[in-house]
């Protein structure tokens, strides 16, 4: 089991190398450090002005090898700056990035958990409820209500729950964000409410999958022949069953958990990580961008560890070694 | 038949030698995965199959006999010993030199389901060896040859376009033996080929697997667990107990007179339909230990009725007697 | 007791397929009587283990049993309520299956999931079932049981998972067990140890056996009477000695006489010609027309009824009537 | 300067699709196996397939483009412009000064007289601009993202996940490593920094979601492969003495295709909804139906509100998109290969 892990983790390692590399590639060898220039400062700026842009972030140094100063290297830099969680300055504003992460994360995290956590809840609730009564037509009405809502984009959804719940019924204010809990609820509601509606049609969809495959196993059938009813049979048997593909899914979502979800948080003006990639996406802030994605895989990264280890309590017969 | 003929040595040897063949699986664990056992699913063995002979493989499952005919095609790669088809050593051939003498030896699978592609008709299926051998000059040529083949079977050659999933188990089994036997096969591993069949169904397939036999002297070694099948086909048996043959000899000797406990515990608990005779006796007691950890000693000894001390201790060898081998220390001549 | 544990009579059973309904079990009688095994007896797919089912109303969904009469000691299985029917399952009449690999929740400890039988039909503390448990355990002849109450599944050998499973069945001391295929995946020395098993069970706690099988072999060892299943019919019906020394369907002889452990080595093996018919290929009266060397004309108009060739041994075939007749 | 003109180019692309499409039909023909599923699928969503097959002619029918032949007179630039099938099915000048609700017959704000009174079914954007127009054109928008990112991610995918799977060793560790490198980054995250390197255009967009969207089908292909490798009739095939490029061709590879197609129809939807995304995002492709919709969302703002634009362009991609999932569902349903194989 140690073994496991630590093979795991050192694995791990080496993806995030694999990822660095990749955004090196993408970053500084595919996207020249003065067309970055051009598209921040401006098509039309002045060549000094573009140099001068370069200078400021660091982006001139060698790319591969400095005969000089054999660590003063793009390379170097990027690989030091991302390992240390130095991220630096933004290309768009200069504000420092690292901070800008740490003021979205607690924003993010208030819209994003409830979604997460309830729409895992209500998911594999609702699908259990439709695979208990499989080949009826219940079941076949769920189906195509899924299909339905997998077919909506979310911009629909947003714009939908905008109108009808915010302008129509004003139940809810249509957007904004506030620090104090009270008046944070009534502006969460509706970005919670919309990224339910838009997450379940799928989610329900897979897990009913996965719980019509387990109740036609012989176990199940064993089960009823000992005198256990279909209801028991569903909470104790086949849910416990279905835990790997679930937990699976489940680790799948939780990138989204720090990134926020993009259009959600610039929908309903929530200052969240979603609104700061949106910013540098009209900023043509690289580096900000290339911050989130190297700290969205190292998440994942970490996630699917604990998944792994998580397996091994679902499951007796996953043994890591 | 092309290449192997050429090789052969003298007309003494047998089709088929088998010394010491080994093929171990490594365990891996830990945090550089190092090989840290082995599962010994073949473990050291020697048998013999001469030319239109049946030599059945008997064993429990898990004894690694399947392994043995997969090994004997280079389906899996022993890491040892030798398998001397007409006198030439198939282990050492490189790939590229193996496949002449693929031809020679052709197999024949349990589950007829997985056995055919289920995407590729019939005709093509059975063609595909010929093509790959130069068997037959032409598309047409190689049509009417599957014909036959088919005919050979008891199908009907209008069937050929079909798709496997149009025919039954049994069906598809001969459609099996027909693919093997369009390269000209001289010897055919069935590896449990009947295991999969409904009675009526599997008594139509021993007996064109005996028909052919006769017919082309093909020569056959019958991987089963069921000795009921065996006693029917089989001249010679050999029996397997994790990894190894404890037991070989002529078929009536074997079922007659066994020498080794675990036969003798083996044939006293198949049940017979003879409603005269009834009460089998579960005399081998225990499980079947996993070959990734085989018991010192005898391997059989923890289950052996008869065991005593030295069983424990130390390996029988293979006691010769007659036209048989065990591999019990009561087979021991000398000990009388 | 009075009357049979386990009564079918005329039960059909159908799944829908291409737009009709194809009988799997069709209008079959049988009855199991109290402490005696009886071993219903057929090729893949001849409706045998879906009559089991059928009696126990576990039937896989799309499938349902159109019509007939199963009582069940004494009760009117499909008249009973969905909890009624709960408590008869794993109480009254319990049930093993072919497969011990899958046939156990992979993830819950063996000990837990025969507790869950227990506790499924009687108020008992956890700690006096796992008391009740370990007790089967041993009574079963699992080696340490106090040890492997704590075992998964996939700890086990599959001849011990069979001794599991049988431990759950007999747990609560059933009037029927009904035994699906309970040997079929396990090799012959676990098979004699289960059989042996199943025989000293029967004998000490009285409990009748629905035995489901196609080995002939292990129906000589356990059944006092045997039922051949073809093509969703019972066609032979009678004593084990009668049924396997003096079998009278053609169906029945062809199959014992294509046992290759009673043929003589060298000889030709009888085959039944042909292969089992699909439901869409059914001839209208006796389903073994297709295949039967004793065909008339007559067998393939009209399906023939029971005939009594000995004292509880009856047949369906006309051409076996017509010579009790003479 | 490209060699081509695009119109042209986009002609050649029209007759290749044609002639695959044709060659595609005769081969599945030959095989019972396909042509049997071809017509259970019909027999089951015909409405569903008739949907697709409207959106696909409509794509179709505007990327068949020429010059000449209408147009303003005496606008010599709207003349030399190429125009498909599509753009000739409505006059040349078929445009307003701004909005304008449906069959109008004057201006939404201002109540100016319009050019076309009553003939705009759908009305028309801000730009007046024909909304049926512009939501047909929309169709082939969405086809051009879901099959050309398609070709970038079945190949690439059937590529590295056969030889992963099939000869494991070295190859599966390199292939692995690259699949878990890519699969680590957040979809959405990545996509957005491909693009932001490569540049907008729909060929950047749809390369960027190749690029994103071949590993998850890679790992099926990987993880398959793995298992028809130990099947027996892939061994059989071996002691044939078939080549391993000979049992990959017939035997790997005709065994996956059922996921190919299950595959290209499920990714289909997910990659049409992904570019509404980006549409929002501002990195989308020019024209698509995510574009009009983030065009039009300001619109319900107004008051009295500007519905139709929104409308027609959700109700466009809600219609592809559900008739694809309802295909992709049956396809799923009849390709399984749990039905097949199995004997009746």
């Amino acid at each position: 089991m140690l073994a496991y892990i630590v093979r795991r983790t050192a694995y791990g390692f080496v993806v995030v190398l694999g990822v660095l590399l990749l955004l090196f590639a993408l970053f500084f060898l595919y996207a020249e450090p003065i067309e970055m220039a051009r598209r921040a400062v401006g098509e039309k700026a002045p060549p000094e002005v573009l140099e001068q842009w370069v200078v400021n972030h660091g982006y001139d140094k060698p790319t591969w090898w400095n005969s000089e100063s054999p660590g003063d290297t793009m390379l170097v830099d990027h690989f030091r700056s991302m390992l240390t969680f130095d991220f630096g300055r933004s290309d768009a504003d200069d504000s420092p990035i690292l901070e800008r992460i740490r003021a979205g994360m607690g924003p993010s995290l208030s819209l994003t958990l409830p979604i997460f956590t309830v729409g895992v809840l209500l998911g594999v609730g609702l699908s259990l409820f439709v695979a208990y009564f499989r080949e009826t037509y219940i079941d076949r009405m769920g189906v195509v209500l899924c299909v339905l809502g997998m077919s909506l984009s979310i911009l629909l959804y947003i714009i939908g729950g905008q109108f009808l719940i915010g302008k129509m019924l004003r139940w809810f204010p249509i957007s904004g964000f506030d620090a104090s809990p009270a008046v944070m609820l009534r502006f969460l509601a509706l970005p919670v409410l919309v990224g339910l509606a838009e997450g379940l049609g799928g989610s329900i969809r897979f897990y009913r999958t996965v719980f019509i495959e387990e109740t036609g196993r012989d176990y199940v059938r064993t089960a009823r022949a000992k005198g256990c009813g279909d209801g028991r049979i569903m909470a104790r048997h086949v849910l416990h069953n279905a835990m790997i593909p679930i937990l699976t899914r489940v680790v799948v979502s939780i990138p989204f958990l720090f990134t926020g979800s993009l259009l959600l948080e610039s929908f309903f003006g929530i200052p969240g990580l979603g609104s700061m990639m949106v910013d540098a996406i009209h900023g043509n802030d690289f580096a900000t961008l290339r911050a989130m994605v190297y700290i969205g895989a190292l998440l994942f990264i970490a996630a699917q560890i604990l998944t792994d280890i998580a397996y091994t309590l679902v499951d007796p017969r996953v043994r890591l070694a | 038949m092309s290449a192997a003929i050429e090789g052969s040595p003298n007309a003494c040897e047998p089709l088929l030698r088998v010394e010491g063949l080994r093929t171990w699986f490594p365990i891996r664990a830990g945090i550089l995965q190092r090989t840290v056992g082995n599962v010994r699913a073949v473990d050291n063995i020697d048998f013999e199959v001469a030319a239109g002979e049946t030599l059945a493989l008997v064993g429990e499952s898990g004894c690694g006999k399947t392994t043995v005919g997969r090994s004997l095609l280079r389906l899996v790669e022993p890491q040892a010993g030798r398998v001397l088809f007409d006198g030439v050593d198939l282990c050492t051939l490189s790939k590229r030199e193996l496949i002449p003498y693929r031809s020679d030896i052709q197999i024949v699978f349990q589950d007829p389901m997985a056995s055919l592609d289920p995407r590729m008709r019939v005709r093509d299926a059975i063609a595909e060896g010929m093509r790959s051998f130069g068997i037959g000059a032409n598309a047409a040529e190689r049509t009417e040859r599957v014909a036959a083949l088919l005919e050979r079977v008891q199908l009907d050659p209008a069937w050929m376009s079909r798709y496997p999933h149009e025919f039954s188990g049994g069906q598809r089994q001969r459609l099996c033996i027909a693919r093997a036997l369009a390269v000209e096969p001289r010897l055919i591993v069935c590896d449990e080929a009947t295991s999969a069949l409904d009675v009526s169904i599997q008594a139509q397939i021993l007996n064109l697997l005996r028909d052919l036999q006769q017919d082309l002297g093909l020569a056959y070694l019958f991987i089963t667990h069921d000795l009921g099948v065996v006693r029917y086909l089989a001249d010679r048996v050999a029996v397997m107990y994790v990894g190894e043959i404890v037991e070989q000899g002529p078929t009536e000797q074997i079922f007659e007179r066994p020498s080794h406990p675990y036969t003798q515990g083996l044939l006293s608990a198949i049940p017979s339909t003879d409603p005269g005779r009834r009460g089998i006796s579960a005399r081998v007691i225990g499980d079947v230990p996993s070959p990734a950890n085989p018991p010192d000693g005898c391997r059989f000894h923890p289950r052996c009725p008869q065991a005593f001390e030295r069983c424990g201790r130390e390996r029988p060898p293979t006691y010769f007697a007659g036209e048989g081998s065990s591999r019990c220390f009561l087979s021991d001549p000398a000990a009388g | 007791m009075i009357g049979p544990v386990l009564r079918i009579d005329e039960v059909l059973t159908t799944f829908p397929a291409a737009g009709t309904r194809i009988p799997v079990v069709d209008h079959v009688s049988l009855e199991v009587h109290a402490g005696e095994v009886l071993a219903l007896v057929g090729e893949s797919g001849c409706g045998k283990s879906m009559t089991a089912l059928s009696a126990m109303r576990l039937v896989p969904k799309p499938g349902r049993v159109e019509s007939g009469n199963i009582q069940l000691c004494g009760r009117d299985v499909l008249a009973l309520s969905v909890s009624e029917m709960r408590a008869m399952r794993g109480g009254e009449a319990a049930m093993i299956f072919q497969e011990p690999m899958t046939s156990l929740n992979p993830v819950q400890t063996v000990g837990a999931q025969v507790v869950e039988a227990i506790r499924l039909h009687e108020r008992v503390s956890f700690v006096e079932a796992r008391k009740r448990t370990i007790e089967m355990f041993d009574r079963v002849q699992i080696p340490d049981p106090e040890q492997r109450f704590g075992a998964y599944p996939h700890q086990l050998s599959g001849g011990l998972k069979q001794r599991v499973m049988i431990a759950m069945a007999a747990a609560m001391r059933p009037k029927l067990l009904i035994a699906d295929e309970p040997t079929t995946a396990l090799d012959v020395t676990i098979q004699a140890q289960i059989l042996e098993l199943l025989r000293e069970l029967q004998r000490e706690l009285g409990t009748a056996i629905l035995l489901i099988t196609h080995d002939l072999g292990v129906v000589n060892e356990l059944a006092d009477r045997i039922a051949v299943m073809y093509a969703s019919r019972i066609v032979e019906q009678g004593e084990r000695v009668d049924v396997l020394a003096s079998a009278r369907h053609p169906y029945t002889e062809g199959l014992l006489r294509s046992v290759p452990a009673a043929a003589r080595r060298g000889e030709a093996l009888h085959e039944i010609a042909g292969v089992v018919p699909s439901p869409s290929e059914w001839p209208a009266g006796c389903r073994f027309s297709t295949r039967c060397d004793r065909v008339e004309s007559r067998c393939g108009d009209a399906v023939p009824t029971s005939t009594q060739v000995a004292p509880g041994h009856t047949v369906d075939c006309f051409v076996v009537a017509d010579e009790v007749a003479q | 300067m490209s060699l081509v003109e695009p119109h042209v180019l986009s002609n050649i692309v029209v007759a290749v699709l044609l002639g695959g499409a044709v060659a595609a039909f005769a081969i599945a023909r030959r095989s019972d196996l396909w042509s049997q599923a071809g017509r259970e699928l019909i027999g089951r969503r015909p409405i569903a397939i008739g949907a697709i097959a409207l959106f696909v002619s409509v794509a179709m029918l505007d990327s068949v483009a020429w010059v000449g032949g209408g147009g303003a007179a005496g606008n010599v630039l709207e003349q030399s412009r190429p125009r498909s099938v599509v753009d000739r099915m409505f006059a040349p000048d078929f445009k307003e000064k701004s909005y304008s609700a449906p069959l109008a017959d004057i201006e939404f704000y201002g109540g100016a007289d319009l050019s076309h009174p009553g003939s705009h079914l759908l009305g028309t954007d801000i730009l007046g601009r024909d909304v049926l127009h512009l939501t047909l054109k929309g169709a082939r928008v969405a086809l051009l993202i879901g099959g050309l990112t398609s070709l970038i991610v079945i190949p690439l995918a059937l590529l590295m996940g056969i030889s992963a799977g099939y000869f494991g060793g070295r190859i599966d560790d390199i292939v692995f490593f690259v699949v878990s490198t890519l699969a680590s980054i957040p979809t959405l995250l990545l996509l957005i920094a491909l693009i932001m390197v490569l540049g907008h255009g729909p060929v950047q967009v749809c390369v960027a979601m190749g690029v994103t969207g071949w590993v998850g089908f890679c790992r099926i292909v990987r993880g398959e492969t793995f298992k028809l490798r130990e099947l027996d009739y892939v061994q059989a095939a071996r002691a044939l003495g078939v080549s391993e490029i000979g049992i990959i061709l017939r035997h790997i590879l005709p065994n996956l295709m059922h996921l190919v197609v299950i595959t290209f129809v499920l990714l289909f939807s997910g990659l049409v909804l992904s570019e509404a995304i980006l549409a929002y995002l501002g990195i989308g492709i020019d024209g698509s139906w995510g574009q009009m919709i983030d065009q039009a969302r300001d619109e319900l703002a107004r008051d009295p509100i500007i519905w139709w634009n929104l409308v027609a362009a959700s109700t466009a991609l809600f219609a592809l998109i559900l008739s694809v999932n309802f295909v992709g569902d049956a396809v799923r349903d009849i390709l399984d290969p749990k039905t097949l194989g199995e004997g009746e």
